[in-house]
């Protein structure tokens, strides 16, 4: 079978699943269940598959189908695998299964409804990694919002309606004003080049004027912010997290807040290359706020899903870090962040979840010596937070490394260049990993260590199908920490493409447009 | 002439017509007849096939020249918008019982053809007034509410008004054109005549009235709410999409100066935002919506800005992805002996668990209506604002959007209610029926297919 | 200024006149009548026109908006003496059952 | 897989094994398992040894394989085996394979008896990846993780709070070193572009000048050391550390890991000795660290306590020697230290497990006659650790003070001066827990004095070897048998003819603290009652380490607490980002609410803004052009 053909079943098998479902009569909650879990395994099979053919060697697109959809707009069905999306899309299809599998025991309201939103997202956050073509990016893009609007607000927590509508009305913001911008950008093309078309590649070529590139980029970027997200447009995840089911919560940390990243990494950056490095000193100096900043909040919170929220804002940070750092090394490094973060925080909100079924508190000071009471449960507590502090041999050590290393590089060719403000920055990043030593111990000491405190005891330890869960998690944790390589050689080529689009001029179009530029159009 | 021109060229509004005919005859011979229904739908679908027809053989003429005329674009207008009215039917069986309404509604719907290929201004004005004079007594008739006489009132007096400010502009480039054509207003837009100008304000006036545009929207929720659901429906839908589409000939392809697209987009931005805030605090599903149909009007207006071929595909685009949803949430709406409560929000708290098929569909309606994707409503807004930057308005491009944000809030608040909410007490919605089931799943697959297959759509105009 | 700009002033000021009655009075009949007279007003400018140019189109039209005009008023009255059997007024003022 | 690879994964082998299966395979499998993988790492490490020594001290080299490649750069799990490497092992190995022996008696009745051994393992696994790895990035890979391992154990019976806080506060400060230690490995990155150590040493050493001032990188990478190593300012978490069990104090926090920062400072020694500014912070931090903790440790009663600041002492000790580029005799007395402080942490260990669980060494006293093994091996540990010739101590010390007299690279009388009063102190307070623990008259609770009793062959066994090794460790000189690859530095002439005054100062030094210590303790307890009356003040101050601690919290501690909680939180998220987010909402509804006012309901308010929007249309219309 062709790879394209796997890429395309693996896209598909969701929209299956989620016709299956709809189809059952209302009841069948077990075989929901059941169906899903299936689903999704056979889809994560599939995309290992995907894995071990993708070529490193090979630049640009592999299994890529592409079909002519709106030819008056230019605009294709265009999908396909390449070193930025490859380790997404397997992240994205591990975790599918983990989800479903978390939520068997939490999920017992509208069962039949909860899966289809699963795998409507699940389809949409896959489509938004392989679409090649601007239009469908954003088409998946936004529908990402629906699928995870419902799970929040329906199987959410009190505040649901407020957490789930603030995130719902946040992001959509910035997709308004980077709608604006994408159809900008397209006719911009269109009169610089004559070619019309929303595919990535071709949109690389355009190099716009620097004050369009400017506004363009303000407009992606906001939108990008706000998802990954950066300070100060973050205030809607803690809410979101904290109100989102256990399923919610992982799925939003796991993939969703990558969607962000990957727009800067794949879009934001590359398409407005000279505007990108005019605003690098603004992105770096945000992201080393956004580390700093989710850190410290991390350690004044007493609910256990908030510590994990602001936490992946700090961790987020060193993606941004390294992505602006253009320095080979960071940029690997972000991307292996990436995935780290989303195994890691995927991980603690699954615990979260499932101390939250036994004890239903999320109440940090409710808890204490867990450690007594729920051994294997807090062995794999330790692994992940391990992992969350960046320790060696875990997947977060990886990232984190990596990241800063290229980010002190790139500021100490600066600082060769004269100016030290990018070796400052990073020096600061720094510091994030003493912070993050404090707030997780925090939490796993209150949490684990202390005198017995356990809500709604007596509880069991964790049961066969939640170990599985975890270990699977755990194993990828170690793997992405101890043998990094065979993901890094499937990005190198990427992480080189987008080091090269972003600092290396392009041939200059016309830079006069045709068109109006934006805000002088209408007076 | 030519009479079998004019005989094919007119076909879809002779079988409309002749379903008027038949339908009078039909009440006169009886008192209530189960045929009605069945018979209305039956010729508003074979004059929308007859349209499409005539589009698909490409049929171009003018078999009353300077009058009618007829091109595969206006055709597959006509036959889109008649498309539109045949759910509307469907729905209607409850609120429609006497056979009265379907004269009316098809003799609307003759207007509304005319208006699709009107030559010049007396077509035109005899289009609209075809279309308005039906629907005033449609409001009144609805008689489920003491205050359906006083919204036709209201209705009436002021699309009197525009009616009679048309006329007026009409006059004026008749004086200043010496003629009564269309394309005399194409003229004027670019003429610096003063006459000219102030027929042009006069015209234009006339299609805010008409389509509801802030401050000439007053008429609108009241209209809205008080006529019973298939009515509003249909206000909400073709009646519109008549004024629009009028208003997408008369613009034609002629170029809009800086200064025109001031005149053209200042307002409807205006009811963009007007639209969308008001609604926000609505407690009834119609009003609501006669505030989110103001600020789609805003929207379909945007497009007269894009440039000059665009326009008629876009506003007909538009209209097709705006109208099917709009059917769908009402054809969806499940019923209820009192129409007071079937209208209020808050009895849509919980409509998952008691009417979970409604519940969806009307989810997909509002999410549509709010242009998030992948619905249609998105790739038509997608399509207008594409136009408007095209046209190089990007500022007004981007303060339409933003506009268009405000309005995300109020639908999902209606999803909100009906998935997140525990069921409201006792509302005495009725199951969810058969026929307006159909009539839903059929917007459905109409709006999957826009999805799905825009270029299908769009290679037609 | 010769007779046609007279007549179109005497037109203007016709359909201005109505436009501020509608406006300004509360009664429904008067209102009526003011939209009467903006068509009136429309009327008399179109069959200026046509007469000045001396083509038959206006004077078309004007056929046209007789016939329109009297079946609005066929629609209006009924809804009027609906209203006023229920609000025992001719008030619009108190035909405000609607609104928000 | 090479015997180097060999060496780091057999430890690793057993904390697999007790750690996943431990709970099931009974005790006896588990101490067979922990104490035999290390047992035979250490085998292997002599004959890694062997091997070195068959190839005339070439170093061996092995690549595990590689962790990332990233364009150009290659970053390899690599191991190295020279002299310095051999020496760290040998003690790491075998020091580490006596402390799991003694452990079994020790921990026997403890219910965690797997997941101890497993924890100790994991510390040997991490420990031979620092001394074992080719390029810093192992390194740092075992420095964190003998981090975690040290964290683990000290929160080892995590059901007291105040363990588990320890631990957590040994892992952060580590972390506040590591983070100094990360951008002197970022900077030798962007610098050099390598993390290969041999090859940073070279470059370093090499005729052109690296592009990055060896002084900076050599300061970052200290303060790496100073977390690690306990030294000022990150010294305060050694002593909490003490919360673990004491054969855990005895490897980790005073054999092996602690000397990690040593160790480090010796093997980029290409670093340090192009960095005189590093070198002279580093002299001026140990003698600092060694005066300040000792003189702490003459006023602490807990009998580990001592130990701990004693422990911190010496580390000062070995830090001058570095700092005065005697990068051999520091690791001399790392080597001895490792003898005699684990011998005096076990020792302390079999005082503890006789006096069941008693540490306050004011409520002991006479032990002397009824635990004799415990008894001569910490006398001859104390005597070692004080600097009595011909034991162990007296040689490392002796050098350290010479070479901080004379080395010509940046000894000063001054140094030599701080460190021989250190080195009175060290006696001083050494033999003052020697006699109130072993000699004068019983002051234990009578039921407690009943129960005092010698500790299993297992432990007193382990205490003798180490006993043997504090007594004879000095007579091979490690410095002599480093020198190949680190030279000692050459000694100022004119301080020569002080050589040999120095020894005998050192003895007389020695005699004088034992003396001083006698003359306090061994009558009545009046005499040091009536000193400590006479001196409150400064024994309070002493007593409370110098209320550094509480300095620290108020400093830092609160501060940031303080600005993230009010800051960051209320003003920032709460009352500025959402404030403003939810105003515009309120805005909005209030808009909404205005609007829909608007619609009267009244037709001809209606018509009248139909009105309006004409006469506004005309204006715009006239006006515009």
């Amino acid at each position: 079978m062709a790879d394209s053909t796997i890429l395309s079943l693996v896209l598909y098998l969701p929209v299956a699943g989620f016709l299956a479902i709809a189809a059952l009569p209302a009841g069948r909650d077990a075989l929901v269940r059941a169906l899903t879990l299936g689903a999704m395994l056979v889809q994560f099979a599939l995309s290992l598959v995907l894995y071990a053919h993708f070529d490193p060697a090979v630049p640009g697109l592999q299994a890529s189908t592409q079909v002519a959809w709106i030819p008056a707009w230019g605009v294709t069905y265009y999908i396909g695998l390449d070193g930025y999306n490859i380790l997404l899309v397997l992240l994205t299809t591990f975790l599918g299964p983990l989800v479903t599998a978390g939520a068997f025991s939490a999920i017992t309201k509208d069962v039949k409804l909860f899966y289809a939103m699963v795998f409507l997202i699940q389809f949409a956050m896959l489509g938004t990694f392989v679409a090649q073509d601007l239009f469908l990016f954003y088409l998946f893009w936004e529908t990402m919002l629906i699928p995870m609007f419902l799970l929040i607000g329906i199987w959410g927590g009190e505040r649901r309606i407020y957490a789930t509508i603030k995130f719902f009305l946040y992001t959509a913001f910035g997709s308004i004003l980077m709608l604006a911008a994408v159809i900008y950008l397209v006719y911009s093309l269109q009169q610089t080049t004559g070619v019309i078309s929303f595919a990535f590649a071709d949109l690389y070529k355009v190099r716009l004027p620097l004050e369009a590139q400017k506004w363009l980029l303000a407009a992606f970027a906001l939108s990008f912010a706000i998802k990954v997200p950066m300070v100060p447009f973050h205030t809607w995840l803690p809410d979101a997290h904290v109100e989102a089911p256990t399923a919610g919560s992982v799925i939003l940390a796991g993939v969703l807040l990558k969607m962000g990243t990957y727009g800067f990494l794949k879009l934001g950056f590359p398409l407005f290359p000279d505007a990108t490095l005019l605003a690098t000193p603004i992105l770096s100096t945000l992201a080393v706020v956004s580390i700093v900043y989710g850190a410290c909040l991390a350690l004044v919170q007493n609910d256990i899903k908030k510590i994990i929220a602001y936490s992946s804002i700090s961790h987020l940070g060193y993606v941004m870090l390294g992505l602006v750092s253009l320095d080979l090394l960071g940029i690997q490094g972000a991307i292996v962040q990436m995935v780290s973060h989303g195994l890691v925080a995927a991980g603690l909100f699954l615990m979260v979840g499932m101390i939250y079924e036994r004890c239903h508190t999320r109440e940090l000071a409710a808890y204490g010596g867990l450690a007594k009471v729920l051994p294997v449960y807090s062995v794999f507590f330790m692994i992940l937070t391990l992992a969350s502090v960046g320790l060696p041999t875990t997947s977060g050590f990886t990232g984190e490394f990596l990241a800063l290393l290229g980010a002190f590089n790139a500021g100490w060719r600066q600082w060769q260049g004269g100016s030290i403000y990018a070796l400052i920055v990073a020096g600061v990043a720094v510091t994030g990993v003493v912070l993050g030593a404090l707030y997780m111990l925090r939490f796993a000491q209150h949490f684990l260590f202390g005198a017995e405190r356990v809500p709604h005891g007596p509880v069991a330890d964790l049961n066969l199908r939640e170990v599985s869960i975890l270990a699977a998690l755990a194993a990828a944790v170690f793997w992405l920490g101890l043998f990094p390589d065979s993901a890094m050689k499937r990005t190198e080529l990427a992480a080189r493409e987008y080091q090269q689009l972003v600092s290396a001029p392009r041939t200059p179009a016309p830079t006069r447009l045709t068109g109006t530029p934006p805000l002088e159009a209408a007076r | 002439m030519n009479y079998l021109a004019a005989a094919i060229a007119m076909a879809p509004e002779h079988l409309l017509l002749a379903g008027i005919v038949v339908l009078l005859i039909l009440e006169i011979a009886s008192e209530r007849s189960r045929a009605a229904l069945p018979l209305a739908v039956v010729f508003v679908s074979a004059a929308a096939l007859a349209a499409a027809l005539l589009g698909f053989n490409g049929w171009t003429g003018a078999p009353f020249p300077g009058q009618f005329e007829l091109a595969p674009p206006a055709a597959f207008a006509k036959a889109i918008l008649l498309a539109l009215a045949v759910p509307v039917l469907l729905a209607s069986k409850e609120d429609f019982g006497e056979g009265v309404f379907y004269p009316l509604m098809l003799s609307s719907l003759y207007g509304v053809c005319l208006l699709a290929s009107a030559g010049s201004f007396l077509t035109l004005f005899l289009g609209i007034e075809l279309m308005s004079i039906p629907v005033y007594v449609l409001v009144l008739l609805g008689m489920r509410r003491p205050e359906s006489a006083e919204a036709a009132l209201k209705y009436l007096v002021l699309s009197g008004t525009a009616s009679a400010a048309l006329l007026m502009g009409a006059s004026l480039l008749y004086g200043a054109t010496g003629s009564l054509g269309l394309s005399s207003f194409a003229l004027a837009l670019s003429s610096p005549d003063l006459l000219a100008r102030t027929a042009v304000v006069l015209v234009v006036s006339a299609f805010f009235l008409k389509a509801a545009i802030v401050p000439f929207h007053g008429w609108a929720p009241d209209a809205y709410e008080a006529a019973s659901v298939p009515t509003t429906a249909y206000m909400a839908v073709l009646v519109k999409a008549g004024v629009l589409v009028a208003a997408a000939r008369l613009f034609g392809s002629a170029p809009v100066g800086e200064l025109l697209v001031g005149l053209l987009l200042v307002l409807p931005l205006v009811s963009i935002v007007w639209g969308n805030l008001t609604a926000m605090r609505q407690p009834g599903l119609r009003r609501m919506i006669a505030y989110s149909s103001i600020a789609h009007a805003g929207y379909l207006f945007f497009a007269l800005a894009g440039d000059g071929p665009g326009r008629f595909q876009a506003v007909v685009f538009y209209l097709a992805a705006y109208g099917v949803m709009n059917v769908l949430a009402f054809a969806a709406l499940p019923a209820n002996a009192n129409d007071v409560e079937r209208d209020r929000l808050e009895n849509l708290k919980g409509l998952y668990h008691t009417h979970p098929f409604a519940a969806l569909l009307i989810g997909m309606a509002m999410l549509s209506l709010a242009g998030i994707p992948p619905f249609p409503g998105f790739i038509a807004k997608f399509l207008i604002f594409k136009n408007v930057i095209a046209a190089g308005y990007t500022t007004w491009a981007v303060l339409g959007l933003v506009g268009s944000y405000i309005g995300i809030y109020f639908y999902l608040r209606v999803i909100q209610f009906m998935f997140m909410s525990p069921a409201a007490a006792a509302t005495g919605h009725a199951p969810s029926r058969g026929l307006a089931m159909g009539a839903s799943l059929l917007c459905l697959a109409g709006s999957i297919a826009i999805a799905l297959l825009p270029a299908v759509f769009l290679a037609r105009f | 200024m010769d007779k046609v700009q007279v007549l179109q002033f005497v037109a203007a000021a016709l359909f201005a006149l109505g436009l501020t009655g509608v406006v300004i009075r509360r009664n429904v009949l008067v209102m009526l009548m003011c939209m009467e007279l903006m068509l009136n007003g429309v009327n008399l400018s179109l069959v200026t026109f046509a007469h000045a140019m001396g083509s038959a189109v206006g004077a078309v039209l004007v056929f046209l908006i007789f016939v329109v005009a009297t079946a609005e008023i066929a629609v209006a009255i009924p809804i009027v003496l609906l209203l006023v059997r229920r609000k025992r007024t001719l008030d619009v003022g108190s035909f405000s059952d609607l609104k928000g | 897989m090479g015997l180097l690879t060999l060496i780091v994964l057999l430890p690793l082998l057993g904390f697999l094994v007790n750690g996943l299966a431990g709970n099931r395979l009974g005790k006896r499998f588990v101490s067979v398992v922990g104490c035999g993988l290390p047992a035979i790492a250490f085998a292997v490490t002599v004959k890694c040894f062997l091997d070195l020594q068959a190839g005339g001290w070439a170093p061996l080299a092995e690549t595990a394989y590689a962790w990332a490649v990233v364009g150009q750069s290659s970053f390899e799990i690599a191991f190295w085996f020279d002299r310095l490497t051999a020496v760290m092992a040998l003690v790491v190995t075998g020091v580490g394979t006596l402390i799991h022996i003694y452990s079994i008696g020790y921990m026997h009745e403890d219910k965690s008896y797997a997941r101890y051994f497993a924890y100790l393992n994991l510390f040997l696994f991490f420990m031979l990846l620092l001394v074992l790895g080719k390029s810093l990035l192992v390194l740092f890979v075992g420095w964190e993780g003998v981090g975690l391992a040290s964290y683990l154990l000290i929160g080892f019976w995590f059901g007291d709070m105040e363990k588990a806080a320890a631990g957590k506060k040994a892992f952060v400060f580590n972390r506040i070193g590591d983070a100094g230690f990360l951008l002197g490995m970022f900077a030798i990155y962007s610098a050099l572009g390598t993390f290969d150590m041999p090859a940073i040493n070279a470059a370093f050493m090499g005729a052109s000048t690296p592009a990055v001032s060896a002084s900076l990188v050599g300061i970052l990478l200290f303060i790496g050391a100073t977390g690690k190593s306990a030294q000022i300012p990150l010294y305060v978490w050694l002593p909490d550390a003490m919360a673990g069990p004491t054969p855990v104090s005895a490897l980790i926090h005073a054999a092996t890991m602690v000397t990690a920062g040593v160790y480090l400072v010796a093997r980029m020694s290409g670093i340090y000795l192009h960095a005189p500014e590093a070198s002279t912070i580093i002299a001026a931090v140990g003698a600092l660290t060694a005066l300040m903790a000792a003189t702490i440790a003459i006023a602490q009663d807990d009998i580990k306590k001592v130990l701990a600041y004693s422990t911190v002492s010496q580390l000062g000790f070995m830090f001058v020697a570095l700092g005065v580029g005697a990068y051999g005799v520091a690791i001399f007395h790392v080597y001895t230290h490792a003898f005699f402080k684990a011998c005096l942490f076990l020792g302390a260990g079999s005082v503890i497990h006789a006096m069941s669980g008693e540490q306050d060494i004011k409520k002991m006293g006479g032990l002397g006659r009824k635990i004799p093994i415990t008894f001569v091996t910490f006398a001859v540990a104390t005597a070692a650790i004080s600097g009595i010739p011909p034991l162990a101590g007296f040689f490392s010390k002796d050098e350290i003070l010479w070479y901080a007299l004379a080395s010509g690279r940046g000894g000063s009388v001054l140094l030599f001066a701080v460190m021989a009063f250190t080195a009175l102190l060290t006696a001083f307070y050494m033999f003052r827990l020697f006699w109130l623990t072993f000699m004068g008259a019983p002051r234990m609770a009578k039921e407690v004095e009943h129960h005092v009793h010698e500790s299993p062959a297992s432990m007193t066994g382990v205490l003798v070897v180490l006993a043997v090794l504090s007594a004879v460790g000095g007579f091979l000189s490690i410095p002599h048998f480093l020198e190949p690859m680190l030279p000692l530095p050459e000694t100022m002439a004119a301080m020569q003819p002080y050589h040999y005054w120095v020894m005998g100062g050192s003895i007389a030094i020695a005699a004088t603290g034992l003396a001083g210590a006698i003359w306090f303790f061994a009558g009545d307890a009046s005499r040091a009652g009536a000193i400590r009356a006479g001196f409150a003040g400064v024994y309070r101050v002493l007593s409370n380490k110098y209320y550094i601690d509480e300095l620290y919290d108020r400093l830092f501690g609160r501060p940031l607490v303080w600005i993230s909680d009010a800051v960051f939180l209320r003003l920032g998220d709460r009352m500025i980002i959402d404030g403003t987010l939810n105003g515009l909402a309120s805005v909005a509804q209030r808009a909404a609410g205005r609007l829909s006012r608007v619609q009267t309901g009244s037709l001809h308010k209606y018509a009248f803004l139909v009105l309006v929007g004409m006469v506004a249309s005309f204006v715009w219309m006239w006006t515009h052009g």
